[in-house]
């Protein structure tokens, strides 16, 4: 429309005139949508843009130039808009409005796949879990999978094809496609390049094979940021053929890490955390297990390691040579290793008393020495077979890579490029130039779910399905499959991947759903596939379709594999993926830029990680611009100082700097690829050069100790203590009040966190704020300390700088009894159910912010701008708004309500019963998805109930109860198992 | 009756307290009832001269207060322990200790606004016409100047004899007040 | 300057007022003032500047009613700021007024006569700005009138437990009570003016004002005891409104609010600003307008000695907060404790110890509490501490609360400094309206005074 | 000096006193009974809709059962309008031609389902649900009135929180037995109250989580 001119104002003045109170108001921002007002707006009032800092949007301007009205018109009269109901033509079988309908599925977001169920409204998927049945989740759910559900509805996903930029027609691609296929099928498939992050469907890997075998002489790449290669090439040495390896951690007593963190990136970290923490016994049930962890980076396996050894990266393979050595192997120990003689001596002994019961766990990123070595270890200790086993790698891998294409590219090979998935132009190696090298392929074509920077540079981009969209299957970490089924048509028009894969080999109109059956059938055979199907389908799980072990034998002259050892020179760079971002891939999530990263509590963009005793040594402070020099290449990153960080080595995680992720995303952080030689993917040696400039490093906490409060915050003890004190009588709760007590005899609903199996991996917040509608406020909110996260993980150091203990402590609200929150409310806005649980009722909340200051745990949030609605970060969050829970407006005080919905929910279905609950037939959200169980809830008057079981224990302490809060929250501590000879070392 | 309508009584004004209080006293032997002093600011004893009673205000107002606080206390009574009983953090329902505060507020409240409307009531204010302001010097009885007016509706008002009555006072001024 | 002789004899008393004052002197010098005498350039200077300065709070209002709270630099855990340190700094004001007016009436003390007039005006002005800090730091501020226990359809009543109920009562009774014996004080005054009136619509609007008052013997009957009443009821007022305020505090358990003292050092807190106030108006006002032969230097010099014993009760509540602080053992006690000297907000601590301890010593030289000038400057600096004082009440405690690992701190915004200096040009604003159009000295308690100093007026 | 004000001056201030007193009480009380009335509540408004739908030829005349056309009212919180095809179960072969239905007939042959203006608006903080209430023994005719002798359906009740708190309070005066919850005009028993509390100890209704502010409130 042309732009507003003065009278049009009039106009609409005299429109908005007949209106009043809230309906002038929406009318008002009716107005403010159209987009000539606005700018007639910004043209007449530029200088509105800096009322305050961060931009005022045109609805802001029309906040200000009405609040006079705002006054008038909002005064609490406001009439609800008239609403609508839309019922169905034809009701859907089995939809019952009103109930949730849950599927189960397979979701990839980390590459391998974890079973999730899918709960849907209406057929409107808003809430992803972990599938019980699903050996990689056992139920729970880690952040991205649970995440993916964002992405779903995010707008920012590319929504129709592109050619050379422009929106064009699928069936335009089809044409130009056809053409050029029936050109190949002649060429037998030379200049026909294909490019592939690495497979884990078999449905998807049998369709690229058939392309791949109509046209014999098409080249297929490979390529992933998160580089394993030495995973393979380890064992290949090491058994002579390449392996992929499956622990059994409930089995092994003493683990030790290569800086494998087997509880947060690896692939299965999920089934691996349940594991190892069923294998130490959890809530205070102990047995004699003990975790060693030597790495160059901070990682949660090494918070909850009951010893660790930070170490530089390139110092892992001495280390593992010295240790290897000491356990009798033939390997010459290097002359020199960072590890003190007598904690690798303790190790080895204990090691060797606990063989065929003990593990060592090569990292992923680790080279092929490390894993050569961890599985010579493994054999010597007779751990094969019994905490650990082998299996052949069930997919076929692309024979060439990144830097071979690149070859073909130069030398003009390259007519045909199919890029299927991935983003290589962001995330390739700093020395791999796709970016300039790309466009000059004639024909390249980009199948991805987002117009990144691959995109950019591709011919065509063909919009790929979300995977809640398409039919499919995955592959665990375990080798074990799962199918994968659509709950929703493709909301913006992306093509299913099994499709795509069809239509390339010229099956036009191929149905995905046919496809994965079919190939299925193939495996399974007809005899009762139907029911089969059907029911995978229904669990979640190809039943008996597992990769089996393989009998392993070590190469009697392994250790001929052996490489010199390598040199260390200077200060070194570690790469590491982002624990919340992975590789960046998923940088236009909100939820997950905003979930504070665990140890470094950084959000909304990463920073390099320096011990403070380096950074003092270089005149680094928090917050200072740092230049990363690496060669030629350098980067200019604010420096967090990080304890417990490795001397003489800083972190960079990947995943930071997206030019192409979308609203959300964009210039979040720095781009680590930009310093990531090809050769050495995962660590390098670098330069650092402190700025006169600052540039602040957003975190979440800002304080890590206890500040002798260890009794009242986070408890941590040692195994030896416990058994020491065993007779101690468990501490008595407070229970004396002046005031009468006010009696609790339906439901009494309460929670017990073991800070024990709590490993701090963000699960329980991301599961939170998806079923709770808990806004992402964005960067600058949460620098002023506005973060939204009902249940936040508190973490705290004990010890020196260089290698301190961690604690994580999740901190939801404790729902006192006697609550100081309550009582300094004027309103009756949060209250005591007859329950016990501490009510926030937010339509009474006039946002006096009293219960806040005077909630000794701080766990209530506020709304202190509008977050949600049409002012939210993204309109994504508002597909995944859960129904059942109100959405808070501005000025609003919430909290944890303990998944109030889901109590009155499960309270419902019973009462219709005429039953009471039983206990574990629902949960709260953040006991769902926590991998280790560490979060358990139920009903404390039942004292069959598990929480009561567990509160009942010893150990079992109040947060603060010194202030006689009575808590419904309770915790048992943390409990570390210290191994004798190194705990006598230390102490002297 | 004629010459009541014709005037609304005589006023006449003094220098002095003391000369006022000796007119005061005088008329009064007099037999004179229907009378009242103006005076610029309020002074001890005059009242006792004329003859009139305490005020009520005190009484009036302690009432006041106390229905202000008995309601005060009530309210939160009823609404925390009868209407609408809620567990707020554990706290009986009848918190009295923490009622007491807005019993206090209400009472002073109420009480405040009772005495300013028993002045006004008992003073029959605001009353913005009088006769006494159309004797044109009257606007002295807010400056410096005491006067006494005897009324018209006084049994033993003659406008002679109360006349010569007053002009033995001695006053500086002596009027007759319209209607 | 006018009274400057007096302090070459330092010994004597001067008197209350300059002699050789009569009725008739004291009513038309006061009258004129307001009827008569042409506006002087300094108030015109004044009122522009004070205007000006009340835009930031009169456009910065709105704004945040429009957006929310989050304008205001606060935080979780730090989530109370600005607005509630105006709060409690403006209502602490606005004690001295009714001190002076109700409770030294109470005690007889003459020499209040001719002050307590502006300064109960000054509590009324500061109490106004008072209440709208709560209001405005709301996230709901549309909501507010849920705090009155009326019958909604709702049938939820307000939380009478919660010390914001409390605030909302007292509060709201102080202003309405400090208005009505405000008004009722000033009733004779108007009729006075009316009396003075020449111009017609002066006449009507000061009539109007005046109720038609006529100084009738039982119209002082009934008014004197109305007003010891009022008095009478206003002074448990001033203990109890800042008790009540300091109770917001008081009865949570945060670090640094829970404190049995609060109650009683709040109110000295309250009535040690409240007189900074008194002289910062004072001392330009008695020369602006030349009132110099009814605020004499007596005035002065007794209001800096209430100022210097209410400045060593605020210093006592110091040091026993400091003392419980250590005796009391508590980690979380000493740890604040510290960071309150040492910590983030340190400099407010400072300064807060520099104005509100040391500066007031000055007060104990006659030269000082005589010399209007220093006093009004050393006014102004113990201003700045006592709102330096309530900052540092209202920050530090959540910032260092028990769970360590949430404290954090928040720094002023834009906002919460656009309003606060617009509150004060506001005030300043109403003052200097009140003293144009309005007695600013109680006319017939002048004419008491007058009384008393034996000098009739000739006729 | 002469007077500033006529005579009438009294009188008139007299009357200004006068209407204050008696005029702020009475706004509060106008204000009061308005907030409580129709024009803000919806009580007893009718609402245009697509089809002129008469609750009392089909359950009044008729004599259909609430659940024909509202399906998921015994399982779910949404009690459920009728899908089309079950508006059309009937209609395809009665009245096949009405002009009324003429929009009916549209959202089958176009897929394009009915827009009906609601009727019972909860505001969205308010989480109210069918199932449990018409499975504790209350009747569709507590909340919805004589929806079988509505022509056009309107909101018989005012759907204040007072209003629900009344019988979330004392359920016992509106409990009925599951045999009479889906009739209109039942008429309790003389002995309703005695009634009420066996029919709440029955059903197992814990009062005090009735009147919990996250009963309804989440």
């Amino acid at each position: 429309m042309p732009p507003i001119k003065p009278a049009d104002l009039q106009k609409i003045g005299r429109q908005l005139a007949n209106r009043h109170g809230k309906e002038y108001w929406r009318s008002l921002e009716a107005l403010a949508e159209q987009p000539a007002f606005g700018a007639y707006l910004e043209q007449e009032f530029p200088r509105l843009a800096e009322i305050w800092n961060g931009p005022v949007d045109r609805r802001g301007f029309l906040k200000i130039s009405a609040a006079a009205m705002a006054l008038a018109g909002l005064a609490g009269c406001e009439r609800q808009p008239p609403e609508y109901i839309v019922p169905y033509v034809r009701m859907p079988e089995r939809l019952v409005p009103g109930k949730p309908l849950f599927y189960a599925t397979t979701l990839s977001a980390t590459g391998t796949g974890v079973g999730a169920l899918v709960e849907t409204h209406e057929g409107r998927p808003l809430r992803l879990s972990g599938n019980p049945a699903h050996p990689a989740s056992l139920g729970a759910l880690d952040v991205f999978n649970q995440a993916a559900i964002l992405d779903l509805y995010d707008p920012d996903r590319a929504q129709t094809p592109l050619f050379g930029g422009e929106p064009a027609a699928y069936s335009r691609f089809e044409a130009e496609w056809r053409s050029r296929y029936t050109q190949l099928t002649r060429q037998r498939g030379r200049g026909l390049h294909v490019l592939t992050p690495p497979l884990h469907s078999p449905s998807l890997a049998a369709q690229l094979q058939a392309l791949l075998a109509a046209l014999p002489e098409a080249r297929w790449y490979g390529h992933t940021p998160l580089e394993r290669g030495g995973a393979l090439a380890g064992a290949r040495q090491a058994f002579g053929q390449p392996l992929e390896v499956r622990y059994m951690l409930e089995r092994a007593v003493c683990i030790v890490s290569l800086e494998a963190d087997f509880l947060g990136d690896m692939p299965g970290s999920l089934r691996y955390a349940r594991d190892y923490s069923g294998s130490r016994g959890v809530h205070g049930k102990r047995q004699d297990s003990r975790l060693y962890v030597i790495e160059s980076q901070v990682s949660i396996t090494g918070a909850k390691a009951d010893h660790r050894q930070p170490v530089p990266p390139s110092q892992l393979d001495p280390v593992a040579r010295a240790l290897a050595a000491r356990l009798g192997l033939p390997v010459s120990p290097p002359v020199e290793q960072p590890v003190p003689d007598y904690w690798l001596a303790a190790l080895a002994r204990d090691l060797l008393t606990r063989q065929g019961q003990s593990v060592v766990i090569a990292g992923e990123q680790q080279t092929a020495a490390v894993h050569l070595l961890a599985h010579a270890m493994n054999a010597r200790l007779g751990n094969l077979g019994r905490t650990i086993e082998y299996y052949q790698p069930p997919l076929p891998s692309p024979a060439q890579d990144l830097a071979e294409l690149l070859a073909a590219i130069a030398a003009g090979e390259v007519e045909t490029l199919l890029i299927l998935g991935g983003n290589p132009v962001y995330d390739a190696p700093a020395d791999l130039d796709l970016a300039t090298a790309l466009p000059q392929v004639p024909f390249a074509v980009y199948y991805g779910p987002y117009a990144n920077e691959t995109a950019a540079v591709c011919r065509w981009l063909v919009p790929a399905a979300h995977p809640l969209e398409s039919w499919g299957d995955a592959l665990a970490f375990d080798g074990s499959a799962s199918p994968a089924q659509p709950v929703v048509q493709p909301i913006y028009g992306g093509i299913e991947p099994l499709r795509f894969l069809a239509e390339l080999r010229g099956q036009l109109g191929a149905q995905p759903r046919q496809l994965v059956r079919d190939y299925w059938q193939s495996r399974y055979g007809d005899a009762d596939f139907d029911a089969w199907w059907n029911g995978s389908l229904h669990d979640g799980v190809f039943a008996g379709m597992r990769a089996s072990a393989v009998a392993a034998e070590l190469r009697p002259d392994w250790n001929k594999a052996l490489p010199p050892l390598p040199q260390r020179q200077g200060m070194e760079l570690r790469f590491a993926p982002d624990p919340s971002l992975w590789d960046g891939s998923v940088a236009n999530n909100a939820w997950l830029q905003e979930l504070p990263r665990p140890l470094t509590k950084l959000v909304w963009g990463n920073a390099v990680l320096i011990n403070p005793l380096d950074a003092a040594a270089a005149g680094i402070a928090q917050n200072q611009l740092v230049q990363l020099a690496h060669g030629t290449w350098s980067q200019q990153v604010p420096a967090q100082l990080q304890p417990g960080q490795p001397r003489g080595t800083v972190t960079l995680h990947l995943g930071g700097g997206r030019s192409a992720a979308g609203r959300v995303g964009n210039g979040i952080g720095v781009a680590a690829y930009r310093l990531r030689p090809a050769a050495q993917p995962w660590f390098t040696t670098v330069q650092l050069q402190p700025l006169p400039a600052e540039q602040q490093v957003i975190t979440t906490q800002h304080h890590h100790r206890m500040q002798g409060r260890e009794q009242q915050l986070a408890r941590t003890t040692t195994l030896q203590e416990l058994t020491a004190e065993a007779a101690r009588a468990a501490e008595p709760q407070p229970s004396s009040s002046l005031y009468p007590e006010h009696r609790y005899n339906g439901y009494a609903w309460g929670m017990l966190i073991d800070i024990d199996a709590c490993i701090g991996c963000n699960a329980c917040v991301i599961a939170c704020q998806s079923e709770n509608n808990v806004p992402s406020v964005g960067p600058e909110q949460v620098r002023r300390g506005r973060e939204m996260h009902w249940l936040r993980i508190d973490q705290y150091y004990k010890g020196g700088l260089e290698a301190p203990k961690v604690v994580f402590q999740p901190v939801p609200c404790m729902h006192c009894e006697k609550a100081p929150c309550e009582y300094v409310c004027p309103m009756h806005a949060t209250t005591h159910s007859s329950e016990g649980v501490n009510e926030m009722t937010y339509n009474r909340c006039i946002g006096t912010r009293d219960c806040s200051q005077n909630c000794p745990y701080k766990v209530r949030r506020f709304n202190f701008l509008s977050y949600t609605g049409k002012d939210a970060l993204t309109p994504a969050v508002i597909g995944t708004h859960n129904p059942d829970v109100t959405v808070r407006s501005r000025g609003v005080m919430e909290k944890c309500s303990y998944c109030i919905q889901r109590i009155n929910r499960a309270r419902m279905a019973a009462q219709k019963e005429n039953r009471r609950i039983r206990d574990g037939e629902f949960t709260t959200a953040c006991a769902e998805a926590c991998p280790t169980r560490a979060i358990v809830f139920g009903d404390i008057n039942d004292p069959a109930a598990e929480v009561s079981q567990l509160k009942s224990s010893r150990l079992n302490y109040a947060m603060l109860a010194e202030l006689n809060t009575w808590p419904r929250t309770t915790y048992l501590p943390g409990v570390r198992n210290p191994n004798p000879e190194i705990a006598r070392h230390e102490g002297q | 009756m004629t010459e009541r309508e014709r005037s609304w009584g005589l006023l006449a004004g003094f220098g002095s307290v003391a000369e006022l209080h000796a007119a005061i006293v005088a008329l009064r032997a007099a037999g004179y009832r229907h009378m009242d002093a103006y005076t610029p600011l309020p002074v001890e004893g005059l009242a006792e001269a004329l003859g009139q009673k305490r005020s009520w205000v005190p009484l009036i107002t302690l009432c006041g207060a106390l229905a202000g606080g008995i309601f005060g206390f009530w309210i939160q009574w009823w609404t925390a322990v009868v209407d609408f009983p809620i567990n707020v953090g554990g706290r009986p329902f009848n918190s009295w200790p923490a009622f007491l505060l807005v019993t206090f507020e209400m009472a002073v409240l109420v009480g405040a606004c009772t005495a300013f409307a028993a002045m006004l009531a008992l003073n029959r204010l605001p009353r913005l016409h009088h006769p006494l302001f159309g004797v044109g010097e009257f606007d002295l009885a807010s400056r410096n100047r005491f006067y006494l007016a005897i009324e018209a509706s006084d049994p033993l008002f003659d406008p002679v004899r109360t006349r010569q009555l007053l002009q033995q006072q001695a006053p500086l001024s002596l009027r007759e007040v319209p209607p | 300057m006018n009274g400057d002789a007096e302090t070459d004899r330092p010994l004597a008393r001067p008197p209350l007022l300059k002699p050789g004052q009569t009725y008739a002197t004291a009513t038309d010098q006061i009258a004129a003032i307001v009827l008569s005498r042409k506006t002087s350039k300094g108030w015109w200077l004044c009122f522009g500047l004070s205007s000006v300065l009340a835009l930031g709070y009169l456009l910065g209002a709105p704004i945040i009613f429009s957006y929310g709270p989050g304008l205001f630099g606060i935080n979780i855990p730090v989530a109370w700021g600005f607005p509630i340190v105006n709060t409690v700094w403006w209502i602490g004001i606005g004690h001295a007024g009714t001190l002076i007016s109700a409770i030294l009436l109470l005690l007889n003390q003459k020499w209040r006569n001719s002050i307590n007039r502006f300064a109960e005006a000054m509590t009324i002005f500061a109490v106004i700005i008072a209440g709208t800090w709560p209001i405005l730091h709301l996230g709901r501020p549309w909501f507010f009138y849920w705090l009155i226990p009326y019958p909604s359809t709702m049938g939820v009543w307000p939380q009478f437990r919660s010390a914001l109920v409390w605030d909302f009562f007292a509060i709201s009774t102080y202003m309405i009570v400090s208005i009505i014996f405000w008004y009722m004080g000033m009733v004779p005054d108007l009729g006075s003016l009316r009396d003075r009136a020449r111009k017609r619509w002066q006449q009507v609007a000061y009539g109007l004002l005046a109720l038609g008052w006529r100084g009738s013997v039982r119209h002082w009957q009934n008014y004197e005891s109305a007003y010891l009443l009022l008095a009478g009821f206003a002074a448990p007022l001033v203990v109890s409104v800042h008790s009540v305020i300091s109770l917001d505090f008081a009865i949570s358990i945060e670090v640094g609010y829970h404190s049995t003292i609060f109650p009683p050092y709040f109110v000295a807190g309250a009535l040690y600003s409240g007189f900074c106030m008194v002289l910062t108006i004072l001392v330009p006002m008695r020369k602006v307008f030349g009132l110099e032969p009814y605020i004499t230097l007596r005035h002065l010099d007794n209001a800096a000695r209430l100022l210097l014993a209410a400045g060593l009760f605020v210093a006592h509540g110091y040091i026993s907060e400091f003392f419980t602080e250590w005796y009391s053992g508590s980690t979380f006690e000493r740890t604040l404790g510290w960071s309150r000297i040492t910590g983030p907000y340190a400099f407010a601590w400072w300064i807060t110890m520099f104005c509100n301890v040391l500066v007031v010593q000055l007060f104990w030289f006659k030269r000082v509490r005589r010399s209007p000038w220093t006093l009004w400057v050393l006014s102004l600096v113990i201003n700045l501490g006592m709102w330096m004082e309530r900052y540092v009440i209202v920050m530090t405690g959540p910032a260092r609360s028990y769970t360590s690992g949430r404290w954090d701190v928040v720094w002023a915004t834009l906002f919460d400094l656009a309003t606060l200096i617009g509150s004060i040009g506001f005030f300043f604003m109403l003052m200097l309206l009140f003293v144009r159009f309005l007695p600013a000295i109680s006319i017939f308690e002048v004419r008491e005074l007058v009384r008393e100093q034996k000098e009739e007026g000739a006729p | 000096m002469a007077q500033i004000f006529s005579r009438q001056a009294n009188l008139l201030t007299r009357l200004v006193l006068a209407s204050l007193v008696l005029g702020l009480p009475l706004a509060f009380f106008i204000g009061g009974a308005y907030y409580r009335s129709g024009w803000r509540t919806g009580q007893d408004v009718i609402r245009a809709q697509p089809v002129p739908f008469s609750h009392r030829h089909h359950v009044g005349q008729l004599g259909i059962d609430c659940r024909y056309c509202h399906t998921s009212v015994e399982t779910s919180a949404f009690a459920g309008l009728p899908s089309t095809d079950i508006c059309m179960s009937c209609h395809s072969q009665l009245w096949t031609n009405a002009e009324m239905l003429a929009p009916v007939r549209q959202s089958m042959a176009g897929d394009k389902p009915i827009r009906w203006r609601r009727v019972h608006d909860l505001p969205d903080f308010v989480y109210f649900d069918h199932s449990i209430h018409v499975q504790k023994g209350v009747g569709c005719e507590s909340c919805h009135g004589r929806i079988d002798q509505m022509p056009l359906t309107r909101q018989a009740e005012s759907l204040l929180m007072h209003w629900c708190l009344d019988c979330h309070r004392q359920p016992e005066r509106h409990l009925r037995p599951q045999e009479a919850i889906f009739t209109m005009g039942w008429t309790p028993p003389a002995d309703q109250l005695a009634q009420g509390r066996r029919l709440a100890e029955a059903h197992r209704l814990d009062r005090n989580v009735m009147v919990n502010c996250s009963t309804c409130h989440r």
